[in-house]
């Protein structure tokens, strides 16, 4: 219960009237934010995005500086160097991170003689360039002989002053050059694909949201049918009847990908439209474009901005799809996709040719979703701390 | 002295469409005027169609049939673009919300200063600025909030936003719909108080929406009593408080908690129930003695009648 | 509800009129006819294939035709299976496709949930952490490096399951479950978030004042309310799984009607392909009734009202 | 005579595409006891059609070779007696009457008669038929044929007929020196009259449509059947020397797949594209299977002044390194191509193989490449060309695609090649359309002879396709169909003539002959491959003890 | 009378982005049986925060009990384990939420969230507890109860949830029954029912109910004794005549004259002004003083301690110090403490 408290006697001289030099009661101490500014605030907080932002940006650096590191162009065939193993230097002397420029493998026979055999024959006969290191002594029945062998490619290949970074590809190609540019690819891809997707989606989502009624009936109706059409359909059909490259693929992301956009739009907007923001500026005899402009934009700005972040990372994974059943990017153009595509054919015996462009794409897919994410809490108000 | 109408509704009726054939009658043929400098209470519970006559007064909803005659013009029908804005001009609203009505993404420079713009009030942009300062300090806020966003606001600030808002365009008529249902005891006063001052100050006219009849009958002058879309009592405040006639009146006026230990240790609820109606006669909006509306059948009308006079 | 369902059929049957009569000029547009061939064939030969494909009338009567057969369930007869009606090409592949992808949806999304459950109720602790990282990297990794890493360990480096083909239920174990995971990740994702907005309502302090334990609340009162915009996600997901991945059963040699799909388009078979979109399309249609269905089952408050959507 | 030209094209008949090869190879699984006469296959594709009128692709082709049987055989390239067992060429060479086994019965018990021949040589010509080798494979062979196609005379016209129920007498247009090989292809095949019609358009369309009078007989088949089998069939003439019990086919298209399933025992054979060759030329089930199908590049001359150009042509012809394309990029046991027929073909009337005949006539030779090239630029006063190379959508053909336009940018300054890749009925399309300026293109032989090659560059050649004319050497080939038809001596010095003709005007820039490379069980034996109509021979096959 | 419950220097604080948010600040009262206590202040003054902390539903992990105990029946229960006090919720501590509307779960059938406390505290079969809910649904005055059992909340009108939360809350005939503003989301007319159907039945079963609300009126109605709270700290307590008609807190005085009577007149009301203060940084001093227009210098230097005013009436102001200048309360309130000097020696709810 409620009791007197006897601390120290206050003194009495205090016991006057507090005068207010000014009306301190309306003041509001805290810093003057935007809701932008809230929202960045949040955003900040959220390490993942932060890390995301980070990283993205330095893909996207790479993807434009990133081919000029070394002096090898993106079609610069040479068979003669094709499917060397990764190889840079200093690292290559930490034999764990398999970029010391060696195959490496194991195989088997019915003696350790047989085995290493076959490793030899596996690596071009360069015997004196392969190490062999015994696994299983074997007792002379079928594969029962183990050993792990480890081929110096660049050695035997006489390069000892070469290093791909990541590798060459079947056709001597350096990797590391066209991983950059085919990144570049999917991000133009990716990029002006979501361009597209959010003029087309924002406005039609927008007219059939704002305007309601019987315009939105039908422009609903529309899109139900669009969604209705297979989106896969469509893509073929028209990769079909397009000349292959770039502007073929965004065109065939962009021609039904707008509608998740337009569906998520239009939902907004019938919210928003309702609020009693909006009837304020109908009170005041403001212009339906100004209230969408002045008012409504700026309010489903939020979840647009976050549905792009989804959309990208998607458009980039469809281009990779394309290129994986052969209707992605002319040759000897790559984007991600197509060098994944022709890695994972080989990915048992030349891992790396598929391992780095599939940790990009990974990597990209992940930056963005988790951007989408951060952004989306930073732009809950209810996140705002 | 003959009191001037600056709004007069008649027969006014709003049905909203939900499905081809169902269809929600939420104000059901209700008459009113509303006089120069008065304040007009409007009462009755949740969903019985304040808002919608509100709206429907200063053309948010069309009405369904009816008319609204602002300072002798017909709200509805056909209208140019210039005589709507003079209407918007002249007939203003506050809404309920305080934190939705404001666009979170403006400062409240912006927000303010969106009549004075469409309307082209200022000269200048330091004009502009004058205006929503003076509009601030009217409304009991100081400068430096301009530029400020609404979300850094409590909610009676963000209210008083919203009326500096109203005032921007310099109304005549300002309809505040339930303008003090959201906001938290201690800061209602602040923003009756400021409706109180303005009125007298530019001697404004008030359709005061609300629910607590307490706040109606302190700030109005007269008082409709709504229920399911028709006006069931209309009467100056202290007449409805002092007879009220119809039932729903008094079951409203039984329920309403008072911060009076004393009072509340006595009061007796009235339970109403409509059925009591149900003679077969269709009911009309009666006048029972001069200025004291109600909705009954002629019996009741009678009663009504012999229960003022005995009183 | 009988005649709601009554008339979303109508507005599916309207929707799939439009398609077929969409697509239909569509396949005209484009190039390739079962002319194509690499040895010229003559004019009479021409003639005869055009008339066997009923090619040889005016378009609109071609399309009145591809309408009147639509309504009695033909197809057409495609143009790279020699006098093969599309309807049977239809039904020897739907069934593997179905079968991988209804596994994938109620394996992916079961376990996706029981993922979303445990990072919700771990809020910030490292089961959280875990199943969140396993979520994001399931969504974002390209479903086809899965199957291969799958195939590489469970079926040729450790011999679990079958490499490929299809037969035996021991076939299916594979492809499902590299096409689980992506809708696996997706639903522990939804889920998550959804769960802890649900677990912050008021109805769930309410359950705790209650004096209910944890799984109690998180079962009964959590797990319903969470699933509503879930099943929002599902339903497209559910057509593209069970329409077939093209890639998963390129890679698993599964007889399946993406895989049909795709080299129907290699090979311009038009009758195919139009029979396959239609036949998607009435696929996701349905689907979207369904899930319109499982709604109202899951969330009381919805009503089934209206047509379209 | 599978023409098959491009189609199995560049792209996957090549060498690559493991899968497309598929068959052959033994043994079921590991377990199984030598006894068991049963083999399991993967197959690239379904079977599209089984009406051995109307197949088209390699493995409608197939397996109507497994379950009929036509007037011969082949049998390791030898010529063996089918349904025929003798017959008798007139003096001209034009009529040829054949003598036909009386013990041949369809599998539903009626015996095989020469009307059978008759009944579906004239519908594979008929127009009503739509079969589109009927008229390639009979025309200009079989007297009438082309004019029946055309509706110029009824069916009944077509030069061919029963005198008897054994005895088929067939009139030819011109001596054809190869008309018995070319009798095995499955367009000769006889039809069971009633049986076919009776089926009417649903012949052919299931096992149950289906009637064989082959080693084997097709089990489980529909036309979009994704695995079936091959069973003995014991009503077959010479089912003594049929081993086989079974084989079983599952439809594996991924090269990968196909060999994991090898290595689990699954199947008896799988084809490896060139990146699994790296993995597996050590593995003691390796095998390399020549082929006689050549790759080159198309150069169509109607669509590009640089390609019309002689010297230009020849300068691509020129500039790409076979052999580096064959040893790293196929590296499949392809070899480079310096001619126009393949080597290990067929051979001179001196026994010479044509090859050596000829030697090397179109070589790797970049300084002249590029020489040439810049004196075709300045003849057609360009300084820079483009070109659009048309491409395959498999793995390797990509790959060798993307070599091929390197090497040639690398080598002839101004050139730009762009790649276009599309599906294969779509390049097919455009072949036909001539709406292509480079592909790469591919012929498999449909006979033995060189005739089967070297008609490709008539002018009026049905799948020249690529506007390459030369008077001179029309003549030469027309000459060996008519004057020296009977000559053999001389009808050969007109073909080497002729090929050398195709050399010094570049009509195509020959790259290489394909091989499979296979991972194939040792217990199979006697699997022949042939050169032309079936790939694989299975009727003296059988499944040994192992090693 | 014995206390059932006893708060003794709670505190509470949020973990947040920015800092700590101490939402409660060191606040003592009891509660007897069979009383109601009432709990008002504006908004985010810490009510709701005390009465979770009282049954540990503080949102995890950002809100904590800082300091103090809460008695129950003398037992320390911040001490329980989440075992224990799933034993004590539901059974011997109910709470009623604010909104009807989001306090029932929408997707589950209304009789079987009611049956859910039965069979879990009293351990009935389904059977029973379906006979026991029909008859609390009857007690709350749901007619029909069998149709409504099987009905899901979004078919019931507001006041119907707020009366089926009612029945929720009384399932186990609770000791205690916390009421979190249980009305402020109604219409006056079921606002009215619903609190009579609370008052009948604490006489029913000898609850004692802790009431929440900022609606001096519904306060006036149903609480015996009242605490006034501001900035998580309680600023005066008392019965509810030594509040309405004796406030001695100038917020008090704020609450009550910025209310009208029904016959109150034109006067203006007594406005607070501004806005509630930063619960981030609490102000220095009492932190009403900014808004406070009787406040003293010393305000601003130091917190006020509780004041006695009677036994039962305590104040935290230094407007009660001995020092202090004497004030008059505003008109309105002054014609309160009239009204209570002339019945002074009248009975006071529960002393
Ligand atoms: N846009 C609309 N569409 C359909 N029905 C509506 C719409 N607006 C209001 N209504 C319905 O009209 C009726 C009256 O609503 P209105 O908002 O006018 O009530 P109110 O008296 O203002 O209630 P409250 O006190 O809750 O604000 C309600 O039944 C409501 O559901
Ligand atoms: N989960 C939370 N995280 C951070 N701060 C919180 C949280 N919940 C409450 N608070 C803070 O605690 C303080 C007291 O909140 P409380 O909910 O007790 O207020 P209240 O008096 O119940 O108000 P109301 O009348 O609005 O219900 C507020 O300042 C609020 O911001
Ligand atoms: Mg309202
Ligand atoms: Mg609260």
């Amino acid at each position: 219960m409620a009791k007197n408290q006897h601390h120290n006697e206050p003194p009495k001289e205090l016991f006057v009237p507090h005068e207010r030099k000014e009306d301190t009661s309306e003041k509001i101490t805290k810093p003057s934010r935007s809701f932008l500014q809230d929202a960045r605030r949040t955003f900040f907080k959220n390490k993942a995005a932060v890390f995301s932002i980070i990283l993205m940006i330095i893909i996207i650096i790479m993807s434009i500086i990133g081919p000029y590191f070394n002096s090898y162009g993106m079609d610069d065939q040479e068979l003669s160097r094709a499917k060397m193993p990764p190889r840079v230097p200093v690292i290559e002397n930490l034999p764990l991170l398999g970029m010391d420029g060696t195959l490496q493998s194991e195989f088997t026979g019915a003696t350790v003689e047989e085995a290493t055999e076959n490793a030899v024959m596996r690596y071009d006969n360069a015997e004196e360039f392969v190490d062999i290191e015994v696994l299983s002594e074997g007792d002379g029945s079928d594969d029962s002989a183990e050993v792990s062998a480890t081929y110096q490619v660049y050695e035997a290949k006489d390069m000892q002053d070469q290093y791909f970074w990541l590798g060459t590809d079947q056709l001597g190609r350096d990797q590391w050059t066209r991983i950059w540019l085919g990144t570049r690819v999917s991000l133009i891809i990716a990029f002006v694909a979501a361009a597209i997707d959010l003029l087309i989606g924002v406005a039609y989502g927008g007219i059939s949201g704002y305007y309601g009624g019987r315009v939105d009936n039908i422009l609903q109706r529309i899109l139900e049918i669009l969604i209705g059409i297979p989106n896969l359909v469509v893509i073929f059909l028209l990769l079909v009847v397009l000349e292959p490259g770039i502007m073929s693929i965004v065109l065939a992301l962009t021609i039904t990908g707008w509608t998740g956009m337009a569906r998520i739009v239009r939902g907004e907007v019938l919210k928003q439209k309702n609020e009693e923001y909006v009837l304020a500026a109908r009170t005041l005899g403001q212009s339906n474009g100004k209230i969408i402009r002045k008012h409504l934009m700026p309010n489903v700005a939020g979840i647009i901005i976050i549905n792009t972040m989804f959309t990208i990372p998607s458009a980039i994974f469809f281009e990779a799809f394309l290129s994986f059943i052969g209707l992605g990017i002319a040759p000897p153009e790559a984007s991600l996709g197509a060098l994944i595509d022709a890695g994972f054919k080989v990915f048992r015996l030349y891992p790396y040719m598929v391992f780095w462009p599939a940790v990009l794409i990974s990597a990209i897919m992940i930056t963005f979703n988790l951007i989408g994410d951060g952004l989306r809490d930073a732009f809950d108000p209810k996140m705002h701390k | 002295m003959e009191k001037e109408k600056v709004l007069e509704v008649k027969n006014l009726k709003k049905q909203f469409k939900l499905g081809r054939k169902s269809v929600v009658k939420a104000v059901n043929d209700i008459s009113f005027d509303i006089y120069r400098g008065e304040t007009f209470g409007l009462v009755g519970e949740s969903g019985c169609g304040k808002s919608t006559t509100g709206r429907t007064i200063i053309r948010l909803h069309d009405a369904t049939d009816g008319d609204v005659i602002f300072n002798n013009e017909n709200v509805h029908g056909k209208k140019s673009k210039k005589d709507l804005l003079k209407l918007n001009r002249k007939m203003q609203m506050i809404f309920q919300d305080p934190s939705s009505s404001l666009n979170p993404k403006m400062t409240v420079m912006d927000i303010v200063a969106e009549g004075i713009d469409i309307h082209k009030l200022a000269k200048n942009e330091e004009d502009r600025k004058q205006r929503v300062q003076e509009l601030l300090e009217t409304v009991g806020l100081n400068k430096e909030h301009a530029t400020r966003f609404p979300h850094e606001f409590s909610g009676g600030q963000r209210q008083r936003i919203g009326i500096a808002r109203a005032l921007a365009v310099e109304p005549e008529f300002i309809i505040a719909d339930e303008p003090i249902s959201a906001l938290d005891v201690s800061i209602q006063a602040q923003v009756v108080n400021l409706l109180k001052r303005l009125q007298r100050d530019q001697e404004l006219t008030y359709l005061f929406i609300a629910h607590d009849l307490s706040m109606v009958k302190y700030i109005s002058d007269r008082i409709g009593v709504m229920y399911f879309g028709n006006m069931v009592e209309l009467a100056e405040s202290d007449e409805l408080y002092r007879n009220p006639l119809h039932p729903y009146t008094k079951s409203l006026l039984s329920a309403i908690p008072l911060p009076d230990p004393d009072y509340e240790r006595y009061r007796k609820r009235v339970a109403y129930d409509p059925t009591e109606h149900d003679t077969g006669e269709e009911p009309e909006f009666r006048e029972v003695t001069p200025g004291h509306w109600v909705r009954c059948t002629t019996e009741e009308f009678e009663r009504y009648k012999k229960e003022l006079e005995s009183n | 509800m009988l005649r709601y369902i009554l008339r979303r059929i109508f507005y599916m049957a309207i929707t799939l009129f439009i398609i077929a009569t969409v697509t239909f000029f569509l396949m005209k547009l484009l190039p390739g006819s079962p002319l194509s061939a690499e040895n010229k064939l003559s004019e009479q030969q021409q003639e005869v294939i055009l008339a066997k494909y009923g090619l040889d009338e005016p378009i609109p009567i071609q399309y009145v035709n591809y309408m009147v057969g639509l309504v009695q369930g033909d197809l057409g007869i495609s143009f790279h299976f020699d006098s093969t009606p599309v309807t049977d090409i239809l039904i020897d592949r739907m069934p593997p496709s179905l079968i991988l992808g209804g596994q994938a949806l109620i394996f992916g999304t079961i376990a996706g949930i029981l993922f979303g459950l445990i990072a919700a109720i771990y809020h910030n602790g490292w089961l959280d952490y875990t199943s969140t990282i396993i979520a994001v990297l399931g969504t974002s990794i390209p479903s086809f490096i899965f199957a291969g890493l799958l195939q590489w360990y469970l079926a040729t480096e450790w011999g679990l399951f079958p490499v490929a083909l299809w037969g035996t239920y021991a076939h299916t174990v594979l492809p499902t479950i590299a096409l689980a995971i992506f809708p696996m990740a997706t639903a522990a994702r939804f889920t998550r978030t959804e769960m802890l907005e649900v677990l912050g309502s008021d109805y769930i302090t309410t359950a705790r004042a209650k004096g209910l334990t944890e799984p109690a609340i998180i079962f009964k009162h959590g797990l319903r309310n969470s699933l509503i915009p879930l099943v929002t996600v599902m339903g497209p997901m559910a057509v593209s799984l069970m329409t077939g991945t093209l890639v998963i059963e390129q890679i698993f040699a599964v007889p399946g009607i993406g895989e049909q799909f795709v080299s129907s388009i290699q090979v311009l078979d038009y009758p195919t392909i139009m029979g396959t979109t239609l036949f998607f399309s009435v696929l996701f249609i349905a689907i979207i009734l369904v899930i319109d269905i499982l709604y109202v089952l899951i969330d009381p408050r919805i009503r089934l009202t209206g047509g379209g959507s | 005579a599978c023409s098959g030209g491009d189609d199995s094209g560049s792209s996957d008949s090549g060498s690559d595409d493991g899968s497309s090869e598929s068959s052959e190879g033994s043994s079921e699984g590991e377990g199984s006891s030598d006894a068991e006469q049963v083999l399991n296959f993967i197959n690239g594709d379904t079977i599209p059609s089984m009406d051995p009128g109307m197949a088209t692709d390699e493995y409608g082709i197939q397996f109507t070779g497994a379950t009929m049987e036509g007037l011969y055989r082949v049998q390791d390239g030898e010529i063996v007696p089918g349904i025929a067992t003798e017959h008798e060429v007139s003096e001209d060479g034009t009529t040829w009457t054949f003598t036909l086994r009386e013990d041949a019965t369809w599998s539903n018990g009626d015996p095989v008669t020469a009307n059978d021949f008759v009944y579906s040589w004239q519908r594979a010509v008929d127009p009503e038929t739509g079969s589109e080798y009927g008229p390639y494979m009979l025309g200009g062979v079989v007297q009438n044929a082309t004019a029946v196609n055309e509706g110029e005379v009824p069916v009944e016209e077509l030069g061919v007929s029963a005198p008897d129920d054994y005895t088929l007498e067939v009139q030819l247009e011109n001596p054809v020196p190869y008309f018995e090989s070319l009798a095995t292809f499955p367009t000769y095949f006889p039809l069971n009259e009633s049986f076919v019609e009776e089926q009417g358009d649903e012949y052919a369309t299931s096992t149950d449509t289906l009637l064989f009078n082959g080693p084997f007989t097709l089990e489980n088949w529909d036309s979009t059947a994704s695995s079936w089998e091959l069973q003995k069939n014991e009503d077959y003439w010479d089912a003594e020397t049929v081993q086989l019990d079974k084989m079983t086919f599952e439809v594996v298209k991924d090269p990968q797949t196909a060999v994991d399933l090898y290595e689990q025992g699954e199947i008896d054979r799988a084809g490896l594209s060139s990146d699994l060759v790296d993995q597996y030329q050590s593995h003691e089930d390796y095998q390399v299977f020549p082929e006689a199908s050549l790759f080159y590049l198309k150069m169509n001359q109607t669509q590009s002044d640089a390609l019309a150009n002689e010297k230009m042509r020849r300068a691509i012809s020129m500039a790409v390194d076979k052999e580096a394309l064959v040893n790293e990029i196929l590296n499949n046991g392809s070899i480079a191509s310096t001619g126009f027929v393949p080597q290990d073909f067929v051979q001179t009337p001196g026994g010479e193989d044509f090859r050596e005949a000829n030697g090397d006539l179109v070589t790797h030779n970049p300084e002249e490449a590029t020489q040439l090239w810049e004196e075709g630029l300045e003849e057609i006063g360009k300084d820079s060309v483009e070109l659009e190379l048309l491409g395959g959508d498999s793995e390797t053909a990509k790959t060798s695609d993307e070599y091929i336009a390197n090497q040639l940018q690398e080598n002839l300054p101004g050139l730009e090649v762009t790649i276009k890749s599309v599906p294969f009925e779509q390049r097919l399309d455009a072949d036909t359309n001539m709406e292509y300026q480079l592909q790469t293109s591919g012929w498999g032989p449909d006979y033995m002879d060189p005739y089967t090659f070297l008609n490709l560059w008539l002018t009026d050649g049905q799948n020249n396709k690529m506007g390459y004319s030369n008077e001179e050497y029309d003549q030469l080939i027309e000459e060996t169909t008519n004057e020296l038809a009977q000559d053999q001596e001389a009808r050969y010095q007109n073909f080497l003539e002729a090929e050398q003709l195709l050399a010094e005007t570049a009509a195509v820039a020959p790259l290489y002959q394909s091989a499979m490379a296979q991972l194939v069980r040792p217990k199979i034996q006697d699997v022949y491959v042939n050169s032309f109509g079936p790939t694989y021979e299975w009727k003296w096959a059988s499944v040994g003890s192992g090693e | 009378m014995s206390k059932l419950l006893e708060v003794k220097d709670l505190s509470v604080s949020f973990k947040t982005y920015s800092g700590e948010v101490q939402a409660v600040r060191g606040i003592d009262f009891d509660l007897k049986k069979g009383e109601t206590l009432a709990i008002v202040g504006e908004s985010g003054s810490g009510k709701s925060v005390t009465t979770k902390a009282i049954t540990q539903l503080l949102p995890k992990p950002q809100g904590f009990i800082k300091t103090g105990e809460v008695l129950f029946e003398g037992e320390d229960i911040t001490k329980y384990t989440n075992k224990q006090m799933q034993k004590l919720r539901g059974k011997d501590i109910s709470t009623v939420f604010q909104d009807p509307m989001t306090s029932l779960n929408p997707t589950m059938k209304v009789g079987k969230q009611i049956a859910e406390g039965l069979i879990k505290h009293r351990k009935m079969s389904k059977a029973q507890a379906k006979d026991k809910t029909i008859e609390l649904l009857e007690l709350v005055g749901i007619p029909q109860p069998e149709t409504r059992l099987n009905q899901y909340p979004h078919q019931f009108s507001g006041g119907m949830r707020q009366r089926a939360v009612v029945a929720i809350a009384l399932a186990c005939n609770p000791k205690i029954l916390i009421a979190d503003e249980p009305t402020t989301a109604l219409d006056v007319t079921i606002q009215a029912q619903i609190l009579e159907l609370m008052k009948d039945i604490q006489r029913e079963m000898d609850s004692a109910i802790i009431f929440i609300t900022h609606d001096l009126g519904v306060v006036a109605n149903v609480a015996d004794r009242v605490a006034v709270m501001y900035a998580g700290k309680i600023v005066e307590i008392g019965t509810s005549d030594d509040i309405f008609y004796n406030p001695k807190h100038p917020y008090t005085w704020g609450l009550l004259g910025s209310m009208p009577t029904l016959d109150s007149e034109e006067e203006e009301l007594f406005a607070i002004p501004g806005s509630p203060p930063d619960m981030l940084n609490p102000p220095e001093g009492d932190a009403f003083a900014p808004r406070n227009r009787f406040a003293l210098e010393i305000d601003t230097k130091m917190e006020p301690p509780m004041f006695k005013v009677s036994d039962s009436h305590y104040a935290a102001s230094w407007l009660l110090h001995e020092h202090a200048p004497k004030i008059d309360p505003p008109e309105a309130v002054q014609r309160r403490m009239q009204g209570f000097a002339s019945m002074d020696d009248g009975k006071d709810g529960d002393e």
